[in-house]
C-alpha cells in the first residue's frame, strides 16, 4: 500500500503537469496555426466546388420550394420528391 | 401436479426465493429512470442505464452482463463472440462486442466532435489553460482512493470521474477496471447533470462578489489580445489535424479517444464535402452507439456487482472528484490574478472540469446574477471545452501508468 | 482448348448442371419479388428476403447460408465470426453475427416499439383480453403440427406462426428450429399481408350481421368506463416499465422481445430529451436490421432447405394458426357476450392476434360495411396491440419448455 | 411420439392459461397506473427542459415555434417536423 | 514468371471476352425486358397503396411546399427540413 | 529521476528515436488531407484515409493495422473478432470484422446502388458496349505488373485500379493482396479524382476535333432507334433483377459485389413502398461504412507497409491503367465508327471506365468546348455506369482465376 500511495503521489504530480503541458501546447498550437494563417490564407477559401455525394444537402430551400411547388403543379398532386440532388 | 411445477419453474418465481437482491437492484433501475425523466438528469444517458439495469436484473432473463473471467480461457485466449451470444444471449453479446472491446467510448467520441465548435476555445486560446487546472479533483482522488484500500486500477477509474467526461470514463474504466463500470458510469453522468447544483456550491465557498463581477470584456477593452483571425475556416480545420498529432506525441495513449473526437470536428469543419460523414457520425452512429451504451453499461450492475462497498465509494469519491476539480479551476484563476493584470473571473476556471456545454450555461448565470451585463458564456466556453481535452489526456497517463 | 476449360469453370453452369435444383429457388425468389413488389405483400421485407433467396441460389456465387452443424465444432465450441466470413463468405458473417445470434429481432422490436402506441390499449383496458384468446392457434397448430410427426421444436416454430408477428417468429425459430427458419419467415409475412383476406373469411364463416353491427360507442354510452386518464403522458411512461417488470416474472424467456419493445415505447413516450434514441431506434437502426434480417433470412432458403415436404407443412400449418387465431379471438368475443350485459364487436376479438395495425383496418373496413357509422377502429387497436404483447408471452412459453 | 402428443396438449393448456394470465395483469397494472396516475400525477408534467445532446438544433426556440405553427397550420395539424438543421 | 506471364496472357483475352460478353448480355437483357414490359406491361403501373411503415411519406407536396417557404422565410435562408413526418 | 524516465516512457519519443520512419508517414497523410480539403480529390474518402494514415503512424497509439499473419495461427484457424481488439485495439477491431472480411465494399455497393439511376444507360443501350472496351486498362496493366515483376494476385490488385471504382478495387484487394490496400484505395480514388486531368489528356492524344464534334442527337435523328419504353418504372424494376441472375451464372464471383449493388438499386426503384430501405442503404449506411471504411484502410498503410518500392509502382501502374481504359474504350468507338454508318462520339468511349459521374461531366464539357449545342452528358452517362459493371465483372474474373 504504501508503494501504491508512492505511485498515487507520483500520478498526481506527472497526471498534472502533463495536463498543463497538454494544454499550454494547445496554447502554442492555436497561436500558431492562426498566425500561420493570417500570414499564408488570410483570405476565406473560396466557396467549394461541390463534392459529388453531398450535393443533396445543397439546394437552397427557396428553390426547393420553388421546385416542390413546380412537382406539384405537374403531377397534379400525386408526385412526391423525395430527394432532390444537383447533378 | 408436474404441470403446475412445469409452469411454476417457467416463472421467475423460484430464482426471486432463492436470491432477492434482484428486488433490490430494480429499484435502482427505477430511482436512475425517475432522475432521467422525472428530473432529466442526462435523460439519454440515465433512461438507458436505467432500463438496462432493470432487464439485467429480471431473474431469468439472462440480461445481465456476467463477470470477464467467465469470459477468459486462460493463456491469452477469450470465448469468440458468437459463443458469447450462444451461451449467455444478446446483451452479453452487445457488451462484449461492443463495450469490453472498448469501441464505443471512441466513437461517441466522434459524434461529440461532429457537434464540437472550437471557435470559441480559439478566440481565447488563454483561457484552455483552466482546463488544465481544473483535472485537479482527478488526480487528487486517485490519491485519497488509494490510500482508502482501492486497488490503483479502481483508483484510477473511480478519479476520472473528475474528468466530467462520460465516454473518458467509460473507456477509461473498460481498460483498468471494468468490473466498476455500472456504478462508474452512473456516478460521472449524475454529476454531470448535478453540475447547476456543484459548481454554485464550489463558488459559493470560494469566490468573493467582487471576483465574480469580473467582467471579461471589459478586461478585454482594457488589455487588448493580439491578433485577430483572418480566416476562422482555414483555422479551424488545421486545429483538429496538428493538435491531434502534437498531442499524440507526448499522450500516446490518448490517442483512440482524442484521435477520434478530433476526427469527428474535422470532418464537420470541413463543411459541405464531408457533411455526410459529420452528419452520420453525429447522427445515427452517435445515437446508436448510446442506445447499446447505455443499455449495456447499465446491464453491468447486476447485484452481486452493485451491492458492495466499492459502490459507496464510487458515488461518494466521484463527488469529491467533482467539487475538487471545479475548485482546482478556480484556485488557478486566483492565483493568476495575483499576477496578471488582466484579471480573469473565477467562474471560468470553475468550467474547466468540461461537462460542455452545461457547465458554461450554469456559470454564466451566476455571473448575471450579480451583474446583469456581465455575459461570461463564451470565455467559459472556451475552458470548458479545453476541460475535454484535459480530461481525455489525464486518462490517457492513468491508462499509460495503471492499464 | 485449356484456356476454354478454365473459362468455362469460372461460370456457373457445370454447377447448374450438376443440380439444377436452384433454378426452382431462382423462380421462388422471383414469385417473393412479385408478391412484394406488385402485390404489395410486406415488400419492406418480402422484396429483400426474396432478393436474399435469389442470392443464396445464383451457384458458386458463395450467398447461401451454411447449415449449423459446419459451424459447430462439437464440445460447445463454434467457429469465430472471422473464420465464418472467411470461410463461407459475407451473407454467413451477417448471418451468423445478426440473426443465429439472436440479435436482430429484438433490435427490431425496439423500433417497433418507438413506433407504437399504447394509448388506444390504454383506453379501452378490458379489450386486452382478446389479445390473448387470439394467441388459440399458435397452440392449436403446435397439437396438430406435433400430431402430424413434426418435432415438438419445429413445431413450435411452425406453430409461432398464428402470432402473426414477424420478429416474435424469427426470434422463436432461430432458437428452436433454425433450419426452418427461412419457409417460417416468409409464410409470417405472407400470411400477415394476407390479413386483408384471412379476417373476411374467418368473420364470415363465424358471425352473424347482428354482432358485426354492435356499436362499440353506443356501449360505452350505455355502460360507460369507470375512469378517465387524467395525465396520458405520466401512464404512457410509466406502462412499459411496470409492465416489463411484472410480465418478466412471469415469463422470463420473453424478455429479450418484451423488453426492447418496451425500451424502445419508453424512450419515445418520454419525448423530447429521448428524441434521438427513439428516432434512430425506429429510423436508421430498424432500417439497416430489415435489410439484414431480409437478405440473410431468404438467403437460408438453399435449395436443399427449402424443397423439403416440411415447407409445406409449415404453408399449410401457417395459414391455419392464423385462421384458428382468428377464430380464437372471435369465440371469445361470443363466449363474453352470453355473460356481459355491453356487447362487444366480434370484430375486436379478430384483430386481436396482431398484424398491427392491417387487422385493425380490415376489421374496421368490415364493420363499415354493415353500418357505416360504426367506427370500431381505436377499439381494434386496443386487442391489436395486446396481440403483439400475447404472442411475444407465446413465444417465451414455447422457449422455455421447448428450447 | 405419443411423448410429444402430451407435451403438446400441457403446452395447450399452459400457454393459453399463461397468455390470459399476463393479459389479465395488463388489464390490472394498466387500471392501477392509471389510478395512480390520476391521484398523485394528475396535472401534465411541466414543458421539459432541452436535452444536452440534441442542443446541436441550433435553430432557437422561437423560429421553431414559427416554423412548427406554420406546418401545423398548412397541414393542418398532421404534419410534425422531425428536425431542423441549418445548412 | 514465364508461367505467370501466359496467365496474365490469357487473362487479358479471357477477361476482355467476358467483360464484352457479360455488357453484350446486358444490351440483350435490357432489349428483352424493354419489349416484354412494352408488350405485356405497357401502362405505367397505378399509383401504389402506401406501405405501413412509409407512412411518414405522406405530406402531399403542396403542403410540403408551403412548409418549406415558410421555413425559409422564418429561418432566413439558413434553415433546411430534412425530414416530416405525420403525427 | 525515476519519475521523469516514466514520464518519457509515456511519450511517444524513444518510439520516434527508435524508428522515425512514421514521421515520413505523418507527412503522406497531411498530404492526402491536402488532397481531400483543399483540391477537394474525393473529399468523402481520402479525408478518412488520410486521417486513418496520421493515425495509425502515431508511435505509441496502437492504431496501425497489423499484418495479417499475427491473425492466422495455422490451420486455417485465426484469432477471434474480441481476440483481436484485445490485444490490438479497436482499429485493428473495425479492419478485421469490417474490411478483411469483405464486408464494407459491398455494402457501400448497395448505397451506390440506391444512388444510381439506370434510366440513361436503358435508353441508349447499345452506348453499354463501350464499358467493356473501356476495362481494357485492368488487363494490360495486369500483364505489365506481372513482366515487371508482381506476383500474379499483386498484379490483380494493382490493375483493378484501372476499373476506376472504389469499392471494386477494395474488395479485389481485399481478397487478392490486402497488404496493398492502402496504396491501392489511395491511387483508385486520387485517379478517380484526376479524371478531370486524365480524360481530357487521353482525348487529346487520339481524337480529332471532327470527332469529338459528332453530334450524337443528329446521328439518333438521322437512324432513329426502333423502340420507345412505355414504362420505364416496370423495366427499371425488372432489369436489376433478371441482369443480377444472368451476370451471375456467367461471373458466379462477382455477386458479392454486383448483387448488393443491384439489390440497392431494386428497392431505390421500387419506390415509396421500399423507401425506408433505399433510405438506409444509401444513407446512415453508406456514410458509417464510408467513415470506417475510410479510416481503417488508411491505417493499413504503416511505414513498413508504404515504404516499399511496389508503392510506386501502384502509383505509376494505376496511372496508365487509368489512362489505357480511358484509350480503350475511345479505340473501339473509332473501330465501331469504321463499320457503321450511325457515327458515336468518342468522348462516349471515353467514359466507359466509371467514375460516375464525373467522367461523364467532364467528357460533356470537352464536347461542349467544340460545339457549344453539342450536349453529349445522357450518352456519355449510358456507357460511364456500364462501365460499374464492366469492372465488377472484371473484378470477379480476377478474384476466380487468381483469388
Ligand atoms: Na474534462
Ligand atoms: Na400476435
Ligand atoms: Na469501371
Amino acid at each position: 500500500m504504501s508503494d501504491n500511495f508512492e505511485l498515487a503521489l507520483q500520478l498526481l504530480g506527472i497526471g498534472m503537469a502533463t495536463v498543463f503541458t497538454i494544454l499550454f501546447l494547445v496554447i502554442l498550437i492555436g497561436d500558431g496555426i492562426i498566425k500561420f494563417v493570417n500570414r499564408f490564407l488570410p483570405e476565406a477559401q473560396k466557396p467549394v466546388k461541390q463534392a459529388r455525394a453531398t450535393s443533396s444537402a445543397v439546394i437552397s430551400s427557396s428553390k426547393m420550394a420553388a421546385i416542390v411547388s413546380a412537382v406539384q403543379i405537374v403531377t397534379n398532386g400525386k408526385g412526391r420528391i423525395t430527394s432532390i440532388e444537383k447533378q | 401436479m408436474d404441470i403446475l411445477r412445469k409452469l411454476y419453474d417457467m416463472t421467475a418465481f423460484s430464482n426471486l426465493i432463492d436470491n432477492p437482491a434482484p428486488l433490490l437492484m430494480l429499484a435502482v433501475g427505477a430511482v436512475l429512470l425517475y432522475l432521467g425523466i422525472k428530473k432529466q438528469y442526462e435523460p439519454l444517458l440515465l433512461i438507458p442505464i436505467g432500463f438496462g439495469v432493470i432487464l439485467a436484473n429480471l431473474p431469468g432473463a439472462g440480461m445481465g452482463i456476467v463477470p470477464g473471467d467467465l469470459i477468459e480461457l486462460g493463456d491469452h485466449k477469450y470465448m469468440n463472440l458468437f459463443e458469447i451470444a450462444h451461451e449467455y444471449g444478446i446483451m452479453n453479446y452487445l457488451y462484449y462486442s461492443l463495450i469490453k472491446t472498448g469501441l464505443l467510448p471512441p466513437i461517441i467520441f466522434m459524434g461529440v466532435g461532429a457537434l464540437t465548435d472550437f471557435g470559441p476555445m480559439l478566440r481565447n486560446l488563454k483561457l484552455s489553460l483552466f482546463g488544465a487546472a481544473a483535472q485537479l479533483g482527478i488526480f487528487t482522488i486517485l490519491l485519497i482512493a488509494i490510500a482508502v484500500g482501492f486497488t490503483p486500477n479502481e483508483a484510477g477509474s473511480l478519479a476520472i470521474i473528475g474528468g466530467a467526461d462520460g465516454p473518458t470514463a467509460i473507456y477509461t474504466t473498460i481498460i483498468l477496471a471494468p468490473h466498476l463500470l455500472g456504478p462508474i458510469a452512473i456516478a460521472a453522468y449524475s454529476y454531470m447533470a448535478l453540475v447547476p447544483v456543484i459548481i454554485p456550491f464550489v463558488v459559493k465557498l470560494t469566490c468573493s462578489k467582487k471576483e465574480l463581477m469580473i467582467n471579461m470584456k471589459e478586461q478585454d477593452k482594457l488589455y487588448p489580445s493580439k491578433h485577430e483571425i483572418k480566416n476562422l475556416k482555414a483555422v479551424k480545420i488545421a486545429f483538429p489535424i496538428v493538435l491531434g498529432i502534437v498531442i499524440a506525441f507526448f499522450v500516446p495513449s490518448s490517442v483512440p479517444l482524442l484521435g477520434m473526437l478530433l476526427f469527428g470536428n474535422l470532418v464537420k469543419e470541413v463543411g459541405a464535402n464531408t457533411f455526410r460523414l459529420a452528419d452520420a457520425a453525429s447522427g445515427p452512429i452517435m445515437n446508436a452507439a448510446t442506445i447499446f451504451l447505455g443499455l449495456t453499461v447499465g446491464a453491468t450492475m447486476t447485484s452481486e456487482v452493485f451491492l458492495d462497498f466499492k459502490t459507496l465509494g464510487i458515488i461518494v469519491g466521484g463527488f469529491f472528484a467533482f467539487a475538487i476539480s471545479v475548485f482546482g479551476g478556480i484556485f488557478f484563476v486566483k492565483a493568476y490574478n495575483v499576477f496578471s493584470k488582466k484579471k480573469i473571473n473565477p467562474l471560468i476556471g470553475a468550467t474547466g472540469l468540461s461537462a460542455v456545454p452545461m457547465a458554461s450555461r450554469v456559470a454564466n448565470e451566476i455571473a448575471l446574477k450579480y451583474d446583469t451585463k456581465n455575459h461570461v458564456l463564451q470565455y467559459c466556453m472556451a475552458s470548458n471545452i479545453s476541460g475535454v481535452i484535459g480530461s481525455a489526456v489525464a486518462a490517457g497517463v492513468l491508462i499509460s501508468f495503471l492499464g
